[in-house]
């Protein structure tokens, strides 16, 4: 327990401090020459990339978007994942491989493989310079690792309790509603947090498929002020911090919430 | 609402557990399923509620084949050997789970699971998860959610095996009640022959995937079908010597002669010297391990008139209490 | 109606893995075989492109980098997310804290993650190797060795773009936590009855147990890895140091069909790519069957 | 279309989130001009990600209208067609004559004879120099036709150490962590060498026009090429690439730790925000015989499958307009490419350092340019890596020569030459 | 190496279960925790284990005070009322496993998990998985990998529940012979009384928490301390009549009189009038059900001279059989 404890802050200790850099550096006042390396308190503290990352950046607009594409992506990628993988807990054992073998291959696609195909696809469907594209990651529960995770926590679910719900003459839906989700609280909440945050660093998509500024959402902006001078470096900094508030604010929640430990087995069985 | 299997072989990936079941259980009756470990009682159940598919045969409920459809359209009530009680339920609402999937309104899915709960004695639990619960307690929970609902079968797999003796007695009164009220055929597993003498209406007796035996109480304890059956019930279990051993003149050369431990009238004037090599004293009842010459056999006297251990006494056996089978066959002869 | 449900509950992920990934990536298998800029339309050239790519120095540079990177970083990568997933699977002082800390570097926007490490990474004054130079002199290390020259010295590069991947391990952390935390309690209570050391329980009941989900991992971290290190090399090493010390197959892909509008040949790079993402998955496949054959044996 | 109901054009740029700002401004005068004509700026971060942009979007079959791009890269997009040749607008233009535009640069847009995009700005390179260093250490600043010789003094006089001293920045002699200050700031990029062989007469490639090798075996070239590699190894002016790594010479130079900085227009935005010392710019030195500088411009390109090519065109008439020009010029980052412009003080503010911003409408007339064929791109990141090498390893100049060849000989030859 | 237990309590979640308990386990005795569903016996198993801390007492082991180990550290082997047994092992593998953490060659734990499955029955199971075992199969495999080492205390939870009665009495002689010969303190947890009063040498009664009466079978059955502990032992369970009730002159005033049905008497003259409710025939005993007035009584007869359910009969009580309780506190009197 109290070693439990010591590793937990070794683990804080490796990988928080580069993250305090980033915090430091945004407290930087903008437009001074940069200093040769990073300062871990800055001289002047100065809170000004904050106010101009918002504005330059338009930080406030691309959030909402960010924030509206993942209002809609993120549930409905955790609902695609975890229908699909119980889904494939329960059909035959042929299509179940088929989906695995399809997903894996689905994984191995690189990302700039796709841009151009999936570029035609929305022009012809009319959805370029909307939000769709962004959204449309959600149908394959924004990486197809996911359902496969899913699959395997729902397999793992002893079969009794799945025997026990057939008995009870439930659907497939609701067997999955009300049993097999409870159940997976865990893997919901991971996969939720993790969904989200492809979702809000995704870059590539909104840069392709996205022209119109007031459509632009977080990584665009920040790719942005990334091409700031040296000296607004700060303000760069600033929009980074800011980008990933909501991640860990999203990670601290899911972690809280739901990654508690589960007493899933304490019943007769093996 | 009869159930009942024609020719049901179940296997287990190659391995044939059942081969060939024919049973049936008429509307209202109780028909306990006794049988060793691992004889197949829970496949059988299984089977009937269409969880393990059967490769042959087939069950038909209340005049019906279901051997083709699926468990949830069967109208079966199951308690588990596992229980497979949902962990992220409360003992209410995994009571209750039936009704509830069922659109039984909510407030009348708890007012029945309340009583179920408290008729299985586990009304105070009903609030608590079940990793928050004793070993019984979750049995108890178990079987009231088979309880709560009014099956055309009620498929009952051990569901006493974790209750002491006193909330046994107790549960095996109130299903018996249940089964009066609600009717429906159930099927009930044990391996404890007092619950299957004491409940059942009949009793099959399972060994190794075949029906050894279906009988009254009565009958599987007054004439059965075979060694095993004979002493398979009843404990300590009957004494089977050969017909020409120690006891010699209770029945024709080549078979075996059956006598119950309680049938064994131990210092009697007259009878076949034995000696005592073990007493084992059970409350009232005292259980005493004979050697007569190269054979033994165990006596049941009340506790107050035993032997002490090593002494030597004689045993009798009225003609009357001997059952008689085959050597080769084990049959009853 | 049952089969219905479940077709119902299978089919978004099937559009959308069909739709979204599968057509997609199978018509730009297709343009490998052609010469294709993406402003003019594609002319069918055989495998041409692929005996270019055979006498592509670059590629062939890009191909070997990409290799060592995933024999190197995915083991490492599984193991740290293991690590910590072990670690911080039971609550304890500090753990929540963790948790979230393990887990944020996978937050950081992948541009504002990059420049950070830039930082880190500083020759002259970045944090590591003013810490590696405490008790040096000269700016040497304390075992007078000059710091490892991050940004400039290929294999220093290399390594520092695989060092920064390691802490982005975030992904597989949250999933084995969660595979983790769902794993029943009585063994692991069984387990310390019988006074089996911490290896004993996760060698024979945490590893089997969570087998499935580390190679479900294990197969993407290496598919992933032929992809993944290509923002942090963009960014941070710009490919280099000369030549090509850090120009990975997806930043070889990358500039090919974007930015000289060579689309085609980078297909044929992309479909090399897959076969040598294939090739590793099912030699991993065929080593951990022959694993789990040796312990059977072993029985 | 007609002109009720103007369409929308779509322009593609890339910039700091500054110039995007001057690009909105523009976009908005325009509007305003044009009686509400619309133009939707498409906003890219910088070159990689305009040129996937751009890519995708051709081939997706909805291109932007009008993209903004330099010389040495929009030959890939020349050679394909993608670029909407302009002549016969601009013959019947009336508000844009090509006469306005200094010829240097626009004739870096002509493919295969025709005008396919009209250059926004003509930048070249200058000396940046840190006016109170050179007063602090008594050393003459930089003037109109200084020689190479005289940068190499200078840049010597100036590397110095943290107590002031004279030292030289060579490994051999005690290692480079001593030098605080050093004389001289340059890229080992291919256009900052260029312009030395062409002032030794020297050519880069066989052919200006259609180039199938680099010719820096030949005499002017090669030791343009070794004068250029001797900054770092054998007179050590210039930071080494550990301390290039560690801060980049535009930085070096904001701190006060760099004297001089060869770039071009490009960094003055940052500079006027120095607040610590004075600094100003100089002509190049003359290398050899004659002063040559290079070419930095980015021009307005129309698709060729843009839908609404006379909007655009119109658009690109106010752009390249005094207007336009004025409004991007008050960025400082760029050298109007309209001559009347770049000489009026929207450009030459003196108010506003560098106060010799004279200097680069002086090198105008000797800019020269690389060669645009369309695998060019290409040719220069192989290039970029191979002279990294030669200033800062030190790899023999015959290797370097020779790799410079083989490696780029294969892209030269898959190259479309104008 | 004696077990003992001084004030032991232990709360789940601010609920206390065990209200301080005192017990010692002699070395090389055999002590049967016995009590009702939900009385405390796995609790108390588990902060023997360790598994579950104490909030107050002592426990210790071999003199050692083991209260604050952790539980690999105080040498237990155990029996999970849920079996516990890991999923991804065989039988064997699952048999073997303590052995196998503690550094026993290989080849030397695969035979000693082979002659310990022998033992309980399943040596033909050993290359299954659990998910591939019977009910009782897998409690067999549980029982094999606590028996397989020499621990020296074991703690086993209901071990025998699910196997049917004549294995359950090999079993029982088999844990007698084991213990016998490895020694080393025993904790057996069962609500089977006739396991409880064969297999003890000592037997605890648990009531709610708390150690109801501690005595040898003999004293438990002869002399139970409490009403609860005489109802609780002995099925069907002891008649409970107030002393100035139907059978008057059994015991002074205000004190409850406590009869085993064996002890009742029934058909003879010169008793008191009973009507027979209902008749349980249990093999050869019956159950007979009887109203005396307003109060019932259960009776056990031979089922050979049992009396027809609804038919008048007398009951007579010799003194002897008869134990005296306080009404008010339910003690001995
Ligand atoms: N985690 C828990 N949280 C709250 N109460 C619990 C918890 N575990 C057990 N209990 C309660 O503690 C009491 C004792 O439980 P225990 O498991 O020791 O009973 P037991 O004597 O073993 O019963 P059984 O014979 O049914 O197994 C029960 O009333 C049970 O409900
Ligand atoms: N999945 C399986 N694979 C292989 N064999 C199995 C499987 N399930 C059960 N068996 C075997 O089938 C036989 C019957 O099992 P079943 O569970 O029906 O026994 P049971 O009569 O219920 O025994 P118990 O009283 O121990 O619960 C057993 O020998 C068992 O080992
Ligand atoms: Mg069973
Ligand atoms: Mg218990």
């Amino acid at each position: 327990m109290r070693l439990r404890t010591i590793g937990a802050v070794a683990v804080i200790a490796v990988f928080l401090p580069p993250l305090l850099m980033l915090v430091a550096g945004s407290l930087r006042e903008p437009g001074l020459p940069p200093p040769p390396g990073p300062q871990l308190v800055p001289d002047p503290l100065s809170t000004e990339g904050y106010t101009r990352a918002v504005d330059l950046g338009g930080l406030l607009r691309a959030g909402l978007n960010s924030t509206i594409v993942a209002v809609i992506a993120v549930p409905a990628s955790v609902l695609v994942a975890s229908l699909a993988g119980f889904a494939m807990t329960q059909v035959p054992r042929w299509l179940t491989n088929a989906v695995v073998v399809a997903s894996l291959a689905a994984l191995a696609a690189p990302a700039t493989a796709l841009l151009v195909p999936r570029f035609a696809l929305f022009r012809t469907l009319g959805l370029t310079d909307t939000l769709a594209p962004l959204i449309a990651p959600a149908l394959l529960a924004t990486s197809p690792l996911y359902p496969l995770v899913f699959y395997l926590a729902f397999r793992a679910i002893p079969a009794d309790l799945y025997d026990a719900c057939r008995l009870e003459d439930l659907s497939p839906l609701r067997t999955w509603w009300r049993v097999a989700m409870p159940l997976v609280r865990p893997v919901t909440a991971a996969v939720a947090a993790l969904t989200f945050v492809l979702t809000w660093s995704n870059f590539l998509d909104p840069l392709v498929y996205v022209y119109d500024r007031d459509l632009f959402t977080l990584p665009l902006a920040l790719r942005s002020l990334s091409t700031l001078d040296p000296t607004n470096f700060p303000v760069f900094l600033a929009g980074a911090v800011l980008t990933t508030i909501p991640p860990l604010v999203v990670f601290a929640l899911a972690q809280r919430h739901a990654l508690r430990h589960f007493h899933l087995h304490q019943y007769r069985e093996t | 609402m009869t159930l009942s299997l024609r020719g049901v072989r179940v296997a287990h990936g190659g391995h044939e557990v059942l081969h060939g079941i024919d049973l049936t259980v008429a509307r209202d009756e109780l028909l306990v399923v006794l049988g060793p470990s691992g004889a197949g009682k829970s496949t059988l159940l299984r089977a009937v509620a269409g969880l393990t598919p059967v490769s042959d045969g087939r069950v038909s409920i209340a005049d019906r084949d279901v051997t083709g459809l699926r468990p949830g359209r069967r109208n079966v009530a199951m308690v588990f050997q596992s229980y497979a009680l949902f962990p992220h339920l409360s003992a209410a609402e995994n009571i209750a789970f039936g009704l509830i999937v069922r659109d039984v309104p909510k407030a009348e899915a708890a007012e029945r699971a309340r009583r179920a709960a408290t008729t299985v004695g586990c009304g105070h639990l009903l609030d608590r998860r079940p990793g928050q619960l004793s070993g019984g307690e979750r049995q108890r929970v178990a079987l009231a959610r088979a309880l709560v609902r009014e099956p055309d079968v009620f498929l009952l797999d051990e569901p006493l095996s974790n209750l002491d003796a006193e909330l046994r007695v107790e549960m095996r009164a109130e299903l018996k009640a249940l089964h009066a009220r609600v009717g429906g055929a159930m099927l009930h597993v044990t391996h404890d022959q007092v619950e299957a003498l004491v409940l059942g209406d009949r009793i099959a007796v399972l060994r190794d995937g075949r029906v050894e035996q279906i009988g009254t109480p009565d009958e599987i304890w007054s004439t059965p079908a075979t060694t095993f059956v004979a002493r398979f019930v009843g404990s300590p279990p009957m004494n089977l010597l050969p017909a020409d051993g120690p006891l010699p003149g209770l029945g024709p050369a080549g078979t075996l002669i059956g006598i119950r431990p309680g049938a064994v009238g131990l210092g009697s004037e007259g009878g076949t010297a034995a000696h005592v090599e073990r007493v084992e004293v059970v409350g009232e009842d005292a259980h005493v391990y004979l050697r007569l010459g190269e054979h033994t056999a165990i006596a049941r006297v009340p506790s107050a008139r035993r032997p002490a251990a090593g002494a030597e006494t004689s045993v009798t056996v009225s003609a009357a209490d001997v059952h008689v089978f085959d050597a080769a066959t084990g049959k009853r002869a | 109606m049952r089969r219905r449900q479940l077709g119902l509950m299978l089919a978004p992920y099937a559009l959308g893995l069909v739709a979204l990934v599968l057509l997609p990536a199978a018509v730009t298998l297709v343009l490998a075989f052609t010469e294709y800029d993406l402003v003019q339309p594609p002319r069918w050239t055989g495998t041409d492109n692929f005996t270019e790519l055979s006498g592509d120095g670059i590629f062939r540079t890009a191909l070997l980098n990409s290799l060592v990177f995933a024999a190197v970083a995915v083991p490492l990568r599984l193991v740290i997310a293991l690590g910590l997933a072990l670690l911080l699977h039971r609550r304890a002082r500090g753990v929540g804290t963790a948790r979230t800390a393990a887990a944020l570097p996978t937050a950081v926007p992948e541009v504002a993650y990059g420049l950070l490490w830039l930082w880190l990474f500083n020759p002259l004054y970045g944090p590591i190797n003013q810490l590696l130079r405490v008790g040096g002199e000269n700016g040497l290390t304390a075992l007078g060795r000059t710091p490892p020259q991050w940004l400039t010295d290929p294999t220093d590069a290399r390594a520092a773009i695989i060092i920064m991947s390691l802490f982005t391990v975030g992904e597989s952390f949250l999933v084995l936590l969660a595979a983790r935390l769902v794993l029943p309690p009585e063994v692991y209570e069984l387990a310390a009855v019988e006074d089996a050391t911490p290896w004993d329980v996760f060698r024979r009941i945490t590893l089997p147990l969570i087998a499935p989900v580390l190679g479900l991992l294990l197969v993407r971290d290496t598919i992933l890895s032929f992809q993944m290190s290509f923002v942090p090399a963009l960014v941070v090493t710009d490919g280099g140091p000369p030549p090509y010390a850090t120009t990975y197959l997806s930043l070889f892909v990358y500039r090919n069909a974007f930015e000289y509008l060579r689309y085609g040949y980078a297909s044929a790079a992309t479909m090399v790519m897959l076969l040598l993402t294939v090739a590793a998955v099912v030699l991993q496949w065929r080593m951990l069957r022959r694993w789990q054959q040796l312990r059977s044996l072993s029985r | 279309e007609t002109t009720d109901t103007p369409a929308t054009v779509r322009l593609l740029v890339f910039g700091a989130p500054e110039e995007l700002q001057a690009y909105r401004t523009l976009v908005d005068a325009y509007a305003k001009a044009a009686n509400g004509a619309r133009v939707e700026l498409v906003e890219a971060s910088d070159r990689a990600d305009l040129i996937t942009r751009l890519s995708t979007s051709i081939a997706g079959g909805s291109p932007p209208d009008v993209f903004l791009m330099n010389y040495r890269f929009y030959g890939q997009f020349a050679a394909k067609n993608a670029v909407e040749p302009l002549d016969d607008r601009l013959a019947k233009s009336t508000v844009v004559k090509l006469a306005d535009l200094y010829p240097q640069v626009t004739e870096a847009f002509q493919w295969q004879g025709r005008q396919l995009c009209l250059p926004q700005n003509v930048s070249s390179l200058a000396v940046y120099y840190n006016r109170t260093m050179f007063a602090k250490h008594g050393i003459a600043e930089p003037k109109a036709g200084w020689t190479w010789n005289d940068l190499i003094t200078t840049a010597t006089a100036l590397t110095r150490n943290a107590s002031g001293a004279i030292v030289r920045g060579t490994e051999a002699e005690g290692g480079s962590a001593k030098v605080a200050v050093y004389g001289l700031g340059v890229e080992p990029t291919l256009i900052r060498v260029a312009p030395l062989v062409w002032s030794a007469g020297g050519q880069i490639v066989d052919d200006e026009r259609e180039p199938t090798r680099f010719t820096f075996d030949a005499a002017p070239a090669r030791d343009a090429l070794r004068d250029f590699v001797a900054l770092r190894l054998a007179y050590g002016v210039v930071p080494t690439d550990e301390e290039v790594e560690a801060e980049d010479d535009e930085t070096r130079f904001s701190n006060g730790r760099l004297a001089m900085l060869l770039s071009s227009r490009r960094v003055t935005t940052t500079f006027r925000t120095i607040k610590d010392f004075e600094w100003d710019v100089a002509p190049m030195p003359m290398y050899g015989k004659q002063q040559a500088g290079i070419l930095h411009s980015d021009a307005y390109c129309m698709t060729s499958g843009s839908k609404a090519k006379d909007a655009a065109w119109r658009f690109m008439e106010y752009a390249i307009g005094p207007e336009g020009q004025r409004i991007i010029a008050a960025t400082g980052r760029t050298v109007p490419s309209n001559m009347a412009v770049s000489r009026s003080p929207a450009f030459l503010d003196p108010a506003q350092p560098p106060r010799n911003a004279q200097v680069f409408l002086d090198a105008v007339p000797t800019i020269r340019r690389v060669p645009t064929i369309s695998t060019w791109p290409e040719i220069e990141d192989v290039a970029e890596g191979i002279l990294e090498n030669a200033l800062y390893r030190g790899d023999r100049l015959d290797d370097v020569i020779r790799q410079l060849d083989e490696q780029t000989r294969p892209i030269f030859a898959r190259g479309v030459a104008p």
